[in-house]
């Protein structure tokens, strides 16, 4: 600065250098980790350990795990090394943690991502340093539509994948007259965009459409309104706490005894269920999975993980047991040799196997996940409300 | 002092690339708003809990711009200058109706509208799912300058505002304004300008930090990213612009750093070390490099 | 008095009809005022007249509620006071009001830039602003700070504070001063040298002063104003003010104490001893040592500034000693907190009065009460007045009402010592004599009474002993029927 | 009446220890958390309420006397203070309760209906309402009170308040204290209507800041009619024009702070 009080000037130096120092102090880490990472796999996991989402976080986090440890932590032949990062719900955030992973840790893929707008925030970044992300649980349509990346493939699932067929279903089986409320966010529009088209296609007719903002404390106001119209059946999709809040009111407020349900699965998983109780009775559901799947790679799964953490997996266990699974799979194939792009990328779009949801497969063109999407019921079991799977509504292949 | 500064600054290019470097321009992005923020809140004694609406203003001014006439870091900072600068400058007559916790809320209010407007007006935002914008044809290297450059030419420019007659009137009105204005003084013009300047140059740390993620969002705007501002003020102590800059600093690395250790206590560690510097320091972290005058410290 | 309500055009100033309100309380009352250019008016009155008031509305920092303003032929009704200062009005302030974080000449410097024009120079260095710092340094010169330019405003003791609030004015070039009080606290040397100073001011500003000390707005003023209750009492030359009965016993008082017996003390009841305190760095008392007797009431005289408040606020606790000891009934006070002081026994009536904000009359009596001879009814019965207010907000009650709830506030404490602090400021003569006889009962009563005033009469007719403050020292101490008996002495050890 | 609940501790602490509590919501989050544990542990919602208050109050207490009293006066280092404060305690939280959601049972007694104009309520949103009047009621008439009179005392001027025997700093603490007991009784009551997660913390603290701001803050008067006024505004919001109803809110919020800087009933200094 031109002429700030001479006397402080070799402290600003100090300061400033420190600064610097400070910096550079980041770099014997990264350093260090490269130099020992040789031949170990770095895989850069972002999920969020903070806000809304945290749980979300915790239980894709041990469904990897879990998944990890049964393949003892070996990939093609490579040592499995994992690097946390806290996405956050600040999708900025979850780009300069991306960053950091690939540019400072030097990671060899990238797994996770909870949030729609953090997949979309970082893929420009992962497809330029032809880093690969194998999506956890990011559901927006987008990722693997007109933001498709050959770098991006996703385990999950897509909005489209549970609301279509649940407009369908519902159009056919439940009503032709449906109201319909949906968190105000991208996602949640998409998935009642999602039934909408299905349900009115199959000859229903949308009543009315309500978008409460996502975190509402209160829904009085919008069950007032439902309970007006007096439908036979709502379409909803409220995520977290505010599915959570408004089925309690739904239920306060009596609706729940001539209003019937159906809803993207999500609303009324396992985790929700033991919330707000029999609130929930009754609600039919469109998910790729549900904890009581009568299949063999189901019970297995569900065993190992209630022996591991001692307590039910939640899908967002399997989803991260699934994109675990993708990777190792896609990495024996490679022999653990990711030199050649795509060679890498031929091994992931082909991975294919059983997983506890059933055939799990990606569309070579969107590197999205094939999969059976459920029908599923909320009902009374001798171990409180679960979700029985009532029909399989087949392979979901979302149009791209 | 500048060559000195200049020369450190200018290397850290060399000392540091890759991440580290891209943690050095997020320092001086951040330094950027946290200077405009020492200037309103330090120098003229306005607190605002409103900054992330210039910030986000600035962001979606860079996205905006980008998706239609190309991602071009001239012409994105002009916009988002400006952009952040006319809102403050209709905001100001307002929010300058009041003073003190007042503006604080008032600052606050604002940048709530501010955010709702952007979570409804999805044609132009994108909403919640945000806004991708396309990478400005720049190396790290040169958008490190570009940061550092406007961080420089800030610092220069304020110092030497704020050393002028019509900084020191700004000073003086926060201090005593009757007084102030008994010597003719026109206080809220003074404190007009100064919000609309800070609006500005936080606007400009906005339009960097959007191209430096290639995203904007609405946790840009949101009231949490206005708290973060003023922690990061207060950290460095107020009335030093210095101190804005080294709180900024210290704030980044701190939050490199602890996520590089956990990425489960974060934000506890973080409050840590905010109630340590809080309890420890009279007047943030300068105060420990520089102690104040006496007569500083004694208000 | 209607001649004068004509606008002329040879006016400076023309203040017409002028009511200003604060929210039950009127300031001002259909005050008019016409000041020629050039002249000099000296506004006196009473503490609490309007004084300060009516500098405010007319330097625009206060909003007359009704009524006309005009400078210059310019009307300034409403106009912003920053507006009205570059019409070339100056003011200083009646409590000085500095940049307290900036130097000295800084101030003086802050005070050129309208005038110089530099007030939104963004560009070069302020202190490198030559001519600024040259006008600066001249006022400073001229009331004699020019050695403490670059001492910072806040370390400055209160006669400086005042020369400077001057310095500032002057800096401003100005058409028209207002001066408020510019000599209170100021005392030999520096009260010459800032008292010449005024009378030496170009003839062609228009100046109005507000000053207590009567013999110097005198020779200084050619017409003068007398406030009182925030009316206009009388107007015209010193001569004619200074003759006019009224003002006589408005003002000045009777002039004769009544002359009282010396009644049997009582055991010492509270001693201080080698007190020393300050704020920052400046001493603003030193080595004061006082002693009061149970059943005593004794006055400690002195000027504005001089530390009664000080001393007062000292004893209370409100301020640090640097040194000495203060012993009440034997044990020693001088380390502990306000809190413990108030609960062995010491109130205080505090300078001001200080009611709460919020708190209805009956609160503020309720407040602190402990048992004890005094209790509510007796205290009503004290002050009748407040018995109809009981329901009243404090804060909107008149100044002798919250005069009578402080003190009632601090007897319901059923203190052991009873400390007033300037309990006459604001105060109509008539309240005064009512508080007068208070305070007389009070001592009758046997209760101990240490009394901080300005007011000599006052303190003459019920105080026992008297103490005078000089510059933070005693500098006299003498039974009061004594000073009474010779006032000119008084008044000479006053520096009145 | 949960605005009103959530917000007047806030309010409160501001207007007679100007204190801008920033970690208000965390209290409220954690008393909710209390009052879950208590509730499903000892399967007594009544005692939750007592209880979250409690723990509420001893940690107000705590922070009070170890932190906020060293930064006495110091407006914005406190402000500072309690943003660090919510950081960890947020953590603290969800090391304790976990991420997961969480939510309590209404007490069987009140998961009832009642029709009211033909509308069918729950009883528990009535039993709020009335918790609400009752605390507003409560509040109101201690501030009257002798013990009120003190609060006030020392919030309008400590030092007379000393000299008049009044135990300032006891009293700063104990206000304090039960702003924070206010909090997480507020959060205790609201449990069965809310649902507990991470985050949440944040959006109360944002609503509690419309609320006083709308309101005037440090007046509990104008946190019940900010409270009230914000609740309609977002009723009517969701049910005329659903697309607006979070920027009527702040829209609100700008207008009256444009016209009343301290806002509805706030005074001002």
């Amino acid at each position: 600065m031109v002429e700030v009080d001479h006397m402080s000037i070799t402290r600003r130096d100090f300061l400033k250098a420190g600064i610097a120092v400070g910096a550079a102090g980041l770099l014997p880490q990264s350093y260090a980790r490269r130099a020992m990472a040789k031949d170990v796999l770095k895989i850069g996991v972002i999920l969020p350990a903070s806000g809304v989402y945290t749980q979300l976080g915790i239980d894709i986090a041990n469904g990897m795990r879990l998944y990890f440890d049964e393949v003892h932590n070996k990939a093609g032949g490579r040592e499995i090394v994992l690097i946390n990062q806290d996405e956050s719900t600040d999708p900025s955030v979850a780009v300069s943690k991306a960053t950091k992973l690939i540019e400072s840790d030097k990671v060899d893929l990238l797994t996770g991502i909870v949030a729609t707008p953090s997949a979309y925030a970082i893929r420009d970044l992962v497809t330029t340093a032809q880093v690969p992300l194998v999506v956890a649980n990011a559901g927006g349509n987008a990722l693997t539509r007109s933001r498709k990346s050959p770098y991006i493939w996703r385990a999950g699932f897509t909005a489209w994948q549970f609301a279509n067929p649940l407009g369908t279903w519902t159009a056919n089986n439940m009503s032709k007259q449906v109201y319909m409320i949906a968190a105000d966010y991208a996602y949640g529009r998409e998935s009642a965009q999602g039934f909408k088209d299905a349900y009115t296609a199959a000859g229903g007719k949308v009543i009315d459409e309500l978008y409460p903002p996502l975190g509402s404390p209160d829904f009085s106001a919008y069950i007032a309104k439902i309970a007006a119209a007096k439908p036979d059946v709502l379409f909803g999709f409220l995520a977290g706490t505010d599915g959570t809040i408004f089925l309690r009111q739904f239920q306060q407020f009596g609706l729940s005894k001539y209003v019937r349900l159906a809803v993207i699965g999500d609303m009324v998983e396992e985790n929700t269920l033991s919330q707000v109780g029999d609130a929930a009775l009754g609600a039919h559901s469109t998910l790729h999975w549900a904890l009581l799947l009568k299949t063999p790679e189901n019970t297995r799964f569900v065993q190992d993980y209630q022996f591991r953490f001692g307590g039910d997996p939640s899908v967002y266990s399997l989803r991260g047991f699934d994109a675990a699974r993708v990777i190792v799979e896609a990495l024996n194939k490679l022999d653990g040799d990711m030199s050649n792009k795509t060679n890498v990328i031929e091994a992931f779009t082909s991975v294919k196997f059983e997983s506890p949801r059933g055939p799990f497969s990606f569309d070579p063109v969107t590197h999205n996940i094939v999969q059976y999407v459920y029908l599923r019921e909320a009902v009374l079991t001798a171990t409180g409300v679960h979700n029985k799977v009532v029909s399989n509504l087949g392979l979901i292949r979302d149009p791209g | 002092m500048l060559a000195v500064l200049g020369v450190i600054a200018a290397l850290v290019p060399f000392a540091l690339h890759g991440y580290p470097l891209y943690v050095a321009s997020e320092v001086a992005l951040y330094a950027l708003a946290a200077v405009a923020l020492d200037l309103l809140a330090g120098y003229a004694g306005l607190v605002s809990l409103g900054q992330a609406a210039f910030f986000g203003i600035g962001a979606y001014a860079a996205a905006i711009v980008s998706a239609h006439a190309g991602p071009n870091i001239a012409l994105t900072l002009a916009v988002g200058f400006a952009a952040a600068a006319v809102f403050g400058a209709v905001v100001a007559p307002l929010a300058l109706r009041s003073a003190g916790i007042f503006f604080l809320m008032i600052t606050l209010a604002f940048a709530q509208l501010v955010w709702a407007t952007a979570d409804k007006w999805r044609s132009l935002t994108g909403g919640s799912d945000g806004f991708v914008i396309a990478k400005v044809a720049l190396s790290d290297t040169a958008f490190y300058a570009v940061c550092l450059g406007l961080l420089v030419v800030t610092l220069l420019l304020l110092a030497r505002l704020l050393r002028a007659p019509a900084g020191r009137v700004l000073d003086a009105v926060r201090q005593n304004e009757p007084r102030a204005r008994a010597l003719g003084l026109a206080a809220f013009w003074y404190k007009y300008w100064a919000f609309v300047v800070a609006g500005g140059i936080t606007g400009l740390a906005g339009v960097l930090h959007a191209h430096h993620r290639n995203f904007a969002s609405l946790a840009d705007l949101s009231w949490t990213n206005s708290v973060l501002l003023l922690v990061i003020v207060l950290l460095g102590g107020l009335r030093s612009l210095w101190g804005a800059v080294a709180g900024a600093a210290v704030f980044v690395l701190l939050q490199v750093w602890i996520s590089s250790i956990t990425d489960r206590w974060e934000n506890f560690l973080i409050g840590a070390v905010l109630v340590a510097i809080v309890l420890l320091t009279r007047r943030g972290l300068w105060s420990i490099l520089f102690p104040p005058a006496a007569v500083a410290a004694e208000r | 008095m209607t001649a004068d309500v004509a606008a002329r055009s040879s006016d400076a100033l023309a203040v017409d009809s002028v009511t200003k309100r604060f929210g039950g309380v009127t300031a001002l009352n259909a005050v008019s005022l016409h000041v020629a250019r050039g002249e000099r008016r000296a506004i006196i009155g009473p503490n609490g007249a309007g004084k300060s008031t009516l500098f405010a509305v007319i330097s625009g920092s206060q909003r007359p509620s009704a009524g006309d303003i005009e400078i210059g032929q310019r009307r300034t009704t409403g106009m912003p006071a920053e507006q009205v200062a570059r019409l070339g009005v100056a003011r200083t302030f009646q409590m000085s009001s500095l940049f307290a974080e900036n130097s000295v000449l800084e101030n003086v410097m802050l005070g050129t830039l309208t005038a110089g024009g530099q007030a939104w120079n963004a560009a070069s260095s302020f202190d490198r602003l030559a001519p600024s710092e040259h006008d600066g340094r001249r006022a400073l010169a001229s009331v004699g700070l020019a050695d403490k330019a670059d001492v910072a405003a806040a370390q400055l003791s209160h006669g400086e504070s005042r020369q400077l609030e001057l310095a500032v004015a002057l800096a401003q070039r100005p058409a028209m001063l207002l001066l408020d009080e510019p000599l209170a606290g100021l005392a030999g040397p520096e009260r010459e040298r800032v008292g010449r100073l005024l009378l030496d001011l170009p003839r062609d500003v228009t100046i109005l002063l507000i000053e207590h000390d009567l013999d110097f707005a005198q020779n200084f003023a050619d017409r003068m104003t007398v406030l009182d209750n925030g009316e206009v009492l009388a107007e015209g030359t010193p001569q004619q003010v200074r003759a006019d009965p009224v003002v006589q016993t408005v003002y000045l008082g009777t002039g004769s104490a009544p002359v009282r017996r010396e009644h049997a003390r009582g055991e010492t009841l509270l001693a201080v001893r080698g007190l020393a305190c300050g704020y920052g760095q400046a001493l603003v008392l030193e080595d004061v040592s006082i002693g009061v007797s149970r059943g005593e009431v004794v006055a400690i005289l002195g000027r504005n500034g001089m530390g009664k408040s000080t001393l007062l606020n000292a004893l209370m606790g409100f301020l640090p000693l640097r040194s000495g000891s203060i012993e009440l009934a034997g044990t020693d006070l001088a380390k502990t907190p306000a809190l413990v002081r108030a609960r062995s026994g010491m109130a205080l009536v505090p300078q001001g009065r200080r009611m709460l904000a919020g708190l209805t009359v009956t609160e503020e009596l309720a407040l602190g009460a402990r048992p004890g001879p005094w209790n509510i009814e007796r205290a009503l019965a004290l002050f009748p007045r407040l018995r109809e207010r009981a329901r009243n907000e404090s804060q909107t009650l008149s100044g002798g009402e919250q005069q009578m709830v402080a003190i009632a506030r601090a007897l319901l404490r059923n203190p052991s010592l009873l400390m007033m602090d300037e309990p006459s400021e604001g105060l109509s003569p008539a309240l005064i004599k009512t508080l007068e006889a208070a305070i007389s009962s009070l001592r009758d009563d046997g209760e101990t009474v240490l009394l901080a005033e300005q007011n000599v009469d006052l303190a003459l007719a019920v105080a026992d002993r008297v103490y005078i403050l000089e510059r933070g020292r005693v500098v006299a101490h003498e039974p009061a029927a004594a000073l009474a008996a010779n006032r000119s002495r008084l008044e000479r050890s006053l520096g009145l | 009446m949960l605005y009103f609940l959530l917000a007047s501790g806030f309010s409160l602490i501001y207007g007679v220890g100007r204190i801008a509590n920033l970690a208000h919501g965390t209290f409220y989050m954690l008393g909710a958390y209390v009052g879950f544990t208590v509730a499903h542990v000892a399967h007594s919602f009544w005692l939750a309420l007592v209880a979250a208050p409690l723990a509420g109050a001893a940690l107000g207490w705590l922070v009070e006397r170890l932190l906020l009293r060293r930064l006495h006066g110091r407006e914005l280092d406190q402000v500072l203070l309690t943003v660090g404060i919510a950081f960890m305690l947020g953590d603290i939280i969800r090391a304790i309760w976990g991420a997961d959601i969480r939510s309590t049972l209404p007490p069987a007694s009140l998961s009832a209906l009642v029709p009211i104009f033909g509308i069918q309520y729950p009883a528990y949103h009535l039993f709020v309402i009335a918790v609400g009047a009752v605390v507003f009621a409560a509040v109101q008439f201690a501030l009257r009170s002798p013990l009120g009179a003190r609060v006030r005392a020392v919030s309008s001027d400590p030092q007379i308040a000393v000299s008049l025997g009044v135990p300032v700093q006891t009293v700063r603490s104990a206000t304090f204290a039960f702003s924070v007991g206010l909090a997480a009784f507020g959060g205790a009551i609201a449990g069965p209507l809310i649902a507990l997660g991470p985050g949440f913390d944040l959006t109360m603290m944002l609503y509690a800041l419309i609320v006083v701001v709308v309101g005037g803050l440090g007046s509990v008067a104008g946190a019940l009619v900010g409270a009230i006024i914000v609740a309609v505004v977002d009723g009517f919001g969701t049910l005329q024009f659903p697309q607006f109803a979070t920027f009527l809110i702040f829209a609100l919020m700008v207008i009256v702070l444009s016209f009343r800087p301290q806002g509805l009933l706030g005074k001002r200094g």
